[in-house]
């Protein structure tokens, strides 16, 4: 396998945003521990914006640090912007994966995205 | 930082003793060992002479011992050989589902060419059952080949029935003995084996050389076609420092094999009892007993084999996820696998493989270290959270597996 | 004694600045590349580095090259994968039969294997006529093995024609550049190859070590079947230190070829020169320019070859009747009667091949020594004494062929 | 290839009995340019007694190390105890030969033969 980045290591060695979020108000769940991968991925919303996200992983090193940047990337932008975090935008900001890893930063987008489709639906049912 | 090196499995520092008969070969002793000048047949006979050394310590005669690149080229050597001097006698050869790549692989190869191939299940520590060897010889059976001693879980196979039953059959025996020789004893007459294939690197020799034992009278093809050498069974000028290394490496290891083996049992049992001690949720992978002096092989539920490996990596512990040579594959090991491990477990398995260097304290620190990471990645994994808040005795009945 | 090694075809002696590179990869820098911890990744940058150079040094990218064990290797390797991996496609190979038996004997396999071989003859002065091939191909035919540089007697084959009617006709053209490289110049794509092997030892890297350059999108199988290493088209443990200094010797060929060229021709040609002026019924073998700076190769009739190398060997001069690999075989070479050599003329050639340790003198004492050995020995000839009768003017006729 | 003896070497640096024999009473040519071996081995014979021989040999070391060593062999001998010579006692006078080798010995065994042959048929022809 070809060498993880600096950047990759950072993330793995200092995990941001690691835990869970009480009551939050989206959770994705992403992933099967048939092949090695699990994420959750924690957000909580107000004012369409994503003041905080939090992470749990069950993974590899680049599993973990695309949790981690994942969840640093989020924070702060509008539904919107979060969704337009693609899983290359992630691979990016951590100095680029092995190609053999390129599945964990679309693991961790399709986290997101399915954090905030959590989200999404809670809020179609509360205005309901 | 100074690194704890405990991937032994996976290669060895090279023995500064075979750096140095290696070194006037070099640069001095150049010849080519076909040449008849003299300086051609002084590297001859010094080849000849290391061929006799390794035959010696496998119990083999010289004109027995072909060298080759390594252990893959044995196992490839052994396996296509065999089959294509064969296959006018049957096309069906035996093996294990938890050999090497080296050997699973030229055995696709040829279920590709359209021989048959049968992959025998281990029983839950990994043991090939010899009843099973002799129920899968069927009148097409040409070949069977299981490995001697595993190198992710560190299991010894019953290979000495397993010949006799090879032999009751008149079928041919191979064994890839990369992990076990130089470590146990390992003498062909003994084991009944017709090819045994080594690598220098697994005893502190150096990387690129091996040798493949082969019965007299044992019908194989070249894999490696071309010149003259060795005899005409392997073609290609000959790697002559590193079959001299090689010869020095076998010759060290013969003199302490007995000592180290102690010495690295103790080592062994002592990091198996203080894993037990200190981490829970886990299991020794591999048989507990008739495993490889320097093996400790450990499933950690909840958590991934790799981020396990960079931890310890950045507390300068190396230590290896099973296979070196898979680690560009995502699958988990197919060894544990045909333990019966569940993939998420499998998935979170670590090697511990010590060696000539390895000190007690060495064994401390991996035991001061290790649950920290384990807890740290733990309290970072999704699975551990459900899985305490639903049991919290798992780690017995696993320990007591 | 001194010895004055004139065999640099059959082997070099390794540079000390190689071997030096290589030191720390043996006893510190050991680890397996395929490990995941720094050890490991520190031997993985190692050898990633090293492909970069080499493919540099063949003006191809890094992935275009695989480490084999040697020659022979690369030359099995790009037969039999390329040979495997295109059968669907058809079964005809075209080859010559001047090549090294590294290349005849995989295709004498494959040959028993079904495949259909082509073996194209050559000219008096070993050249392969580029017409011959563009008529041998058919619309079976996969893959075209013509050598760079012959082992024997030096001539250069046209390789750039060759692979423009391969390029044309969309056949898969590889070349056996083991004598070329680090010698005259190779470059990949102004050779019109897909395929290129190469070896260490012939360029003052350690033995045991070669590459094989195979073009992006050239379909080939893996040969050594295994781990996943080298991207999962040659298994085995790397042998870095091996590749590591082979990327030394590379640097160094690619800094002093053209200088060193350049000597060793003055060298070849006054030797040429002597032996001509000094010595009867001769003849030159190989082309008399299109030829490796470094070689030289006579037949001198009346005498046999083997008894003029011992006779040099007493003298301290190590030479060759040919291809050292084929020294156990009591056939004369193969590539001698491919040149339309008679039998009795072909057993009585010697080559000598220079390298970047010969000295000016050292040609000085063979002209001195050996005029001295063929007159010993013819006079012990029985055909000499005949011959000498019958006519007196067979070595100026053979001089102006 | 195994490497030679050092008596073989010793006869093939200085080869006994290397030559002609003007007039002799037999000459034995065997061998083939194509095979890379020639000998001619020449004997003189008083009383029964073969009292000189000599050779030429075109070939490899051991062929010319064998012509020497039966010329040795012979030397002295009766007619009938030369024919017991085996091209196996010039080998093993020798110390042995590689095994590839071999032909050389049956070679000189059959040098030897043929020019006592030679011999037997001239003499059959005086008498007659
Ligand atoms: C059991 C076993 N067989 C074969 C091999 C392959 O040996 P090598 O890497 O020398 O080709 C190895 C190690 O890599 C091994 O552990
Ligand atoms: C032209 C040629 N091809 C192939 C080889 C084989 O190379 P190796 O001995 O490294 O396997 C040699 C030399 O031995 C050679 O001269």
């Amino acid at each position: 396998m070809e060498a993880y980045s600096e950047k990759v290591m950072e993330h793995f060695r200092n995990p941001r945003n690691v835990g869970e979020i009480e009551n939050p108000d989206g959770i994705g769940h992403v992933g099967n521990p048939l092949c090695g991968d699990i994420m959750e991925l924690y957000i909580k919303v107000e004012d369409n914006t994503i003041v905080d996200a939090k992470f749990k992983t069950f993974g590899c090193g680049a599993a973990i640090a695309t949790s981690s940047m994942v969840t640093e990337l989020v924070k702060g932008k509008s539904i919107d912007e979060a969704l337009a975090i693609s899983n290359k935008a992630v691979a990016e900001a951590l100095g680029g994966l092995p190609p053999i890893k390129m599945h964990c930063s679309v693991l961790a987008e399709q986290a997101l995205k399915s954090a905030i489709e959590d989200y999404i639906e809670k809020e179609k049912k509360t205005l309901t | 930082m100074n690194i704890i090196f405990l991937d032994y499995a996976s290669t060895t520092p090279t023995d500064p003793e075979v750096v140095k008969v290696m070194l006037p070969y070099f640069t001095e002793r150049f010849g080519n060992p076909s040449s008849i000048y003299s300086l051609g047949q002084e590297a001859r006979a010094a080849i000849e002479g290391t061929r006799g050394k390794i035959a010696v310590a496998l119990g083999a005669k010289s004109k027995e011992i072909i060298f080759t690149s390594g252990g893959t080229e044995g196992n490839n050597f052994a396996i296509k050989g065999v089959a294509y001097a064969n296959e006018h006698k049957g096309n069906h050869i035996i093996t294990s589902s938890v050999e090497h790549h080296a050997v699973i692989e030229p055995c696709k190869f040829l279920e590709k060419k359209g021989f048959d191939l049968t992959y025998l299940p281990v029983d839950k520590d990994g043991l090939v059952n010899p009843d099973d060897v002799r129920k899968a010889i069927t009148k097409k059976t040409i070949l069977i080949s299981i490995m001697h001693a595993n190198n992710e879980v560190g299991t010894i196979e019953p290979i000495k029935e397993i010949g006799r039953i090879a032999r009751e059959h008149n079928v041919y025996f191979h064994t890839d003995s990369v992990q076990s020789f130089g470590h146990i004893p390992v003498d062909v007459n003994d084991l009944n084996v017709d090819l045994l294939s080594v690598s220098a690197h697994k005893l502190y020799g150096p990387k690129g050389i091996g040798a493949l034992y082969i019965r007299k009278g044992t019908k194989v093809i070249p894999f490696m076609h071309g010149g003259d050498q060795e005899r005409k069974r392997r073609a290609s000028t000959e790697n002559v420092p590193g079959i001299i290394g090689f010869g020095k490496a076998v010759e060290i290891a013969s003199t302490y094999m007995n000592e180290e083996a102690k010495m690295l049992t103790t080592l062994r049992d002592k990091l198996v009892k203080g894993i037990f001690a200190k981490i829970d949720h886990i299991r020794l992978n591999g048989h507990p007993t008739q495993r490889l002096p320097n093996n400790v092989n450990f499933a950690f539920e909840f958590v991934e084999g790799e981020s396990m490996l960079l931890s310890l990596d950045m507390e300068g512990i190396a230590a290896s996820t099973g296979s070196a040579c898979s680690s560009s594959s995502l699958e988990p090991s197919h060894v544990l696998l045909a333990l019966g491990l569940p993939h998420e477990i499998a998935h979170g398995s670590l090697r511990f493989t010590f060696g000539r260097y390895t000190k007690n304290e060495d064994i401390d620190y991996v035991l001061e270290v290790l649950p920290k990471i384990v807890e740290k990645l733990r309290s970072m994994s999704p699975l551990y959270k459900k899985k305490n808040k639903v049991t919290n005795f798992s780690s017995k009945s696993a320990k007591e597996n």
